[in-house]
């Protein structure tokens, strides 16, 4: 299904996303956290983008770790831990594979919520970014396995991170510095939810721009 | 935005590149990992003294290095965590044969980063211990949180780790002492005003301007619970029964009473609501035996302040009356 | 008002209060005269020293009442001076053989309570002497004031003045030194916010978001100008500027520098604002032999800071790193 | 021409008048001030008003002369003395006379105002409260010797006193806080100045109700 070209074309799209949303996504952050989430989000990947060029691209697995680890070493907050250790698991299922299936795809995706489940002590529910990632996941194994290709599969994923990052707006927020305020919580969008929907938004489109050249 | 700043992407650098100079002779910088550490650290006969955390609570912690106090600082971004790699180069640095204590206040972001920056040094055979701080009463451990904050309490977690360490005390002991402070702190704060980071560039949050958050952290973070602005004798009332019921502080109670300002209110309302918590803690029965006021754990220019009470008894009492020495100098 | 108050009326004396409440060993409240004295004060073998002013300056000065610094403090109402009647009796309650030494900023209300009080005092035999500061040099000297204003640098005639009266110097000497460090030192202030008095309950003056006040005094009185606002590096450059010209300070001094906050503004930013400070006098050739980051004379809860530079000498190096206890207890 | 009722009732008025018009002798003084005007004469009225009864009144002089003392004692700033020296001047001039001529209540302006000068080492033009007090002993010397009646003199001096006040806008402080400011002090009228012309026309008009009883 893709290989090093496609995987750069991801990460590309999800660096440039975070850096451009760094207000947006720091605003979400602030209405019931601390303001800093798009900040934290853009100073790290900034780094992946200023290094991009020595980034080891032997394989996509190598490639997503070598990410995993700058942004683990640059990012600071909760966010640093989370993105960092998502990045590490997800490259570390794909192992050094030169090319990777959809079903790949899928268990990476899959792996990186696990990680960030066992390093955040939290779960689906709980008002993070796992309440996009694990829908997110569940509708690639969907795709693939209805064997749909990889307009109609980006579509579906939109899609489906755009509403679930809508429904954490009905949550209360019992993990990180959201779930301090308790039922207040409740009325707001989670702040690395709704940065996970518009970073697959953006790889969607970015999808469509490269397929059309 | 009402701030000194220039690239507030170096907001933190450059104060860190400040108190560094304003200190040659004790403390020594590296840039590389926000570290603040002191000149003559490690030492062999002292287990090192750490703390880390979001930067925008100075002078927590940066400002806190100097002997009986801190061995080092290693701050995140403002309100963010330092990354792993600050932790663990930190750890590095700092490890002396009776080990590194950090201490941490319990936030998910520096649970996480310290949690991993140790185990990558223990890696290379570094003896690292965390000692969790959590004082903050205005969130109750429950399924809904990771447990309580740490704020303005974790001074005496500092204090009295500090002067053990000071005093030759190894690492077990300084945990049983570390944990025994925390175990007898209790803090709840109030803000008036929201604060403003620097790379935000406008308040945090909106409070109107006969509104105040109660049980606020100390990350600009909304509170427990938005309410009419009333009296200083009421907000302090509010505030100390919290904090009172809590552990409880009963009768015949020596107690530390901190009054912390959260960085925007001046040091005169601060002594009001002194004032006020002393006489109510008197007609408890509860005497105060040492009493701090001033700014120690902030939250940027965020006008509003938190109580902190510590139950004494002689070990602490006498760590906390060690002498001890801060990169602020006043004099 | 985003303000811990009760009733304005009762803002100082209350603020009296928590300071004698949290210092029990050592101060003691006279209510009637708003005044904070050393409870071992007067003493036999030393010059009494006392400061008052306006309230409002918090730290300054009855927060650093204490060994080698004041022997009492005098305040007056916010931003007004105290009664002539309050200066009168404290003369009289800190009568030493010695004799009483006031320091007073120069403002026309304060000089004119003190030149009074010392009036009465003196019908009565008690021997005072007065001392004048006014390092401001936002205010030239001209037929169009009174002079120069007394703002942050009377920290250095307090710590200078109150070391040499702790090592028995008599009044003739302490005139002397107190003097010499006035007249070598100076000081320059920018608001970035007005101050709110409690009694007022609004701000003194609006600012706009992009604007500062260059050259307040510690009144939240207006300034020289009004400016756009720039960066830390170009309000420190300017500030350090007029300070720098005005002595002049040149090519081969020490000094002891301070960046000292109006209220408002948090520490961390001070900082930023020192190491700016420190890098511009070094490339004039200037060295920083002593560093003061804090607050040190506010104007309530203004944002804004000061820079102040004293020219040094050995006597005046030594005097300021003699010992010295203050009120405000920040361990 | 008056006896101690009608300095009683002169005195009345000015603290009256202080204590009711706080909020707005504090805002003028914040223009170019510090603000604490109003509140620091009204603080020492206040004093004065509180003890009213036990001041000694056995001659307007000497009543005069305990309200000094009570203000210069209880108001603090540039007020206490300036305000307290004025009185203190006042009652001095006035002797221990029961009954007091118009010449010797312009002598005692007169004598107010040099004190405040000698105290406050300032003068006419300086942008102060002295620029409505000496214009206002000139023109009650005037109506004196013109032979005018209370009712006729009282209205000149009200008229007197606001034009006077309102002149100080065009000047530049030269004395007290406001000549920090400089040149930017034009523009604003004197605080000090418009209390005095305020207090005027409440006398004025004090004394217009108590003749209608
Ligand atoms: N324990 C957790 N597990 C998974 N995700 C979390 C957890 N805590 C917070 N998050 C996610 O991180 C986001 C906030 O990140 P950030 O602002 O960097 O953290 P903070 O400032 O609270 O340290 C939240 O919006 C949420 O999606
Ligand atoms: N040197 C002076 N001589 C006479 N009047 C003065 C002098 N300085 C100030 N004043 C008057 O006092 C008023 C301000 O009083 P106040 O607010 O109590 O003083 P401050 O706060 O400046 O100490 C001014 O409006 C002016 O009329
Ligand atoms: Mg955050
Ligand atoms: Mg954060
Ligand atoms: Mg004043
Ligand atoms: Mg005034």
């Amino acid at each position: 299904m893709s290989g090093q070209q496609e995987v750069e074309l991801v990460v590309r799209t999800i660096a440039q996303t975070a850096v451009d949303n760094e207000k947006y996504f720091g605003d979400l952050d602030a209405v019931v956290g601390d303001g800093d989430f798009g900040y934290s989000l853009a100073r790290g990947f900034e780094k992946v983008l200023e290094g991009w060029d020595d980034l080891d691209r032997s394989a996509p697995g190598t490639f997503l770790k070598k990410v995993g680890i700058v942004i683990s070493s640059r990012i600071g907050g909760t966010s640093g831990p989370i993105w960092g250790t998502a990045f590490l698991r997800a490259g570390a299922t794909l192992g050094d594979a030169q090319e990777v299936t959809g079903e790949q795809v899928a268990a990476a995706l899959r792996a990186a919520a696990e990680g960030i489940k066992a390093r955040g002590n939290s779960d689906v529910g709980d008002k993070t970014l796992l309440d996009v990632l694990v829908p997110l996941a569940d509708r690639l194994e969907q795709e693939v396995q209805a064997g749909s290709d990889a307009r109609t599969t980006l579509e579906a994923l939109s899609t489906t991170a755009r509403e679930a990052a809508e429904a954490t707006k009905d949550m209360i927020a019992k993990r990180g510095r959201a779930s301090y305020t308790g039922e207040r919580s409740r009325g707001s969008v989670d702040a690395g939810a709704m940065a996970l929907a518009v970073i697959v938004e953006q790889v969607d489109q970015a999808w469509q721009r490269e397929a059309l050249r | 935005m009402k701030k000194f700043v220039n690239d507030p992407k170096q907001f933190v650098p450059e104060m860190l590149r400040g108190i560094a100079l304003a200190n040659p002779d004790t403390l020594t910088y590296v840039p590389e990992y926000n570290l603040i550490m002191r000149s003559d650290a490690p030492r062999e006969d002292k287990v090192s003294i750490v703390q880390g955390s979001g930067s925008g609570h100075e002078p927590a912690h940066v400002m806190i290095v100097g002997k009986g106090m801190l061995d080092a600082a290693c701050p995140g971004d403002v309100f963010a965590a330092p990354p792993m790699d600050y932790v663990y180069e930190t750890a590095k640095r700092l490890a002396s044969p009776k080990g590194v204590l950090l201490l941490v206040n319990n936030y998910t972001g520096d649970r996480m980063a310290f949690d991993m920056g140790k185990e990558m040094a223990e890696a290379e055979g570094i003896d690292v211990r965390i000692l969790m701080i959590d004082d903050d009463v205005a969130v109750k451990d429950s399924t809904y949180t990771i447990g309580r904050r740490g704020v303005a309490g974790n001074f005496f977690v500092i204090k009295a780790v500090g002067a053990a360490s000071e005093q030759g005390a190894d690492m077990d002991e300084l945990v049983r002492i570390g944990e025994k402070v925390n175990s007898v702190t209790r803090t709840m704060g109030v803000a008036l005003t929201a604060c403003t980071p620097p790379a935000k560039g406008s308040p945090l949050f909106e409070l109107g301007e006969d509104e105040m958050e109660l049980g606020v952290g100390i990350h600009g973070e909304p509170g427990r619970e938005r309410r009419k602005l009333v009296s200083a004798d009421e907000i302090v009332d509010e505030l100390l029964e919290a904090v009172v019921t809590d552990l409880p502080f009963s009768s015949g109670d020596r107690v530390a009473l901190m009054i912390n300002g959260l960085g925007g209110t001046p040091i005169s309302e601060l002594y009001i609501l002194f004032g006020r918590a002393h006489d109510q803690l008197a007609e408890k029965g509860i005497t105060v035996a040492r009493s701090y006021v001033n700014e120690y754990c902030t939250s940027l220019d965020m006008a509003g302040a938190s109580v902190t009470l510590v139950k004494l008894d002689d070990e602490i009492e006498g760590l906390l009356a060690a002498p001890a020495e801060a990169a602020i100098r006043v004099f």
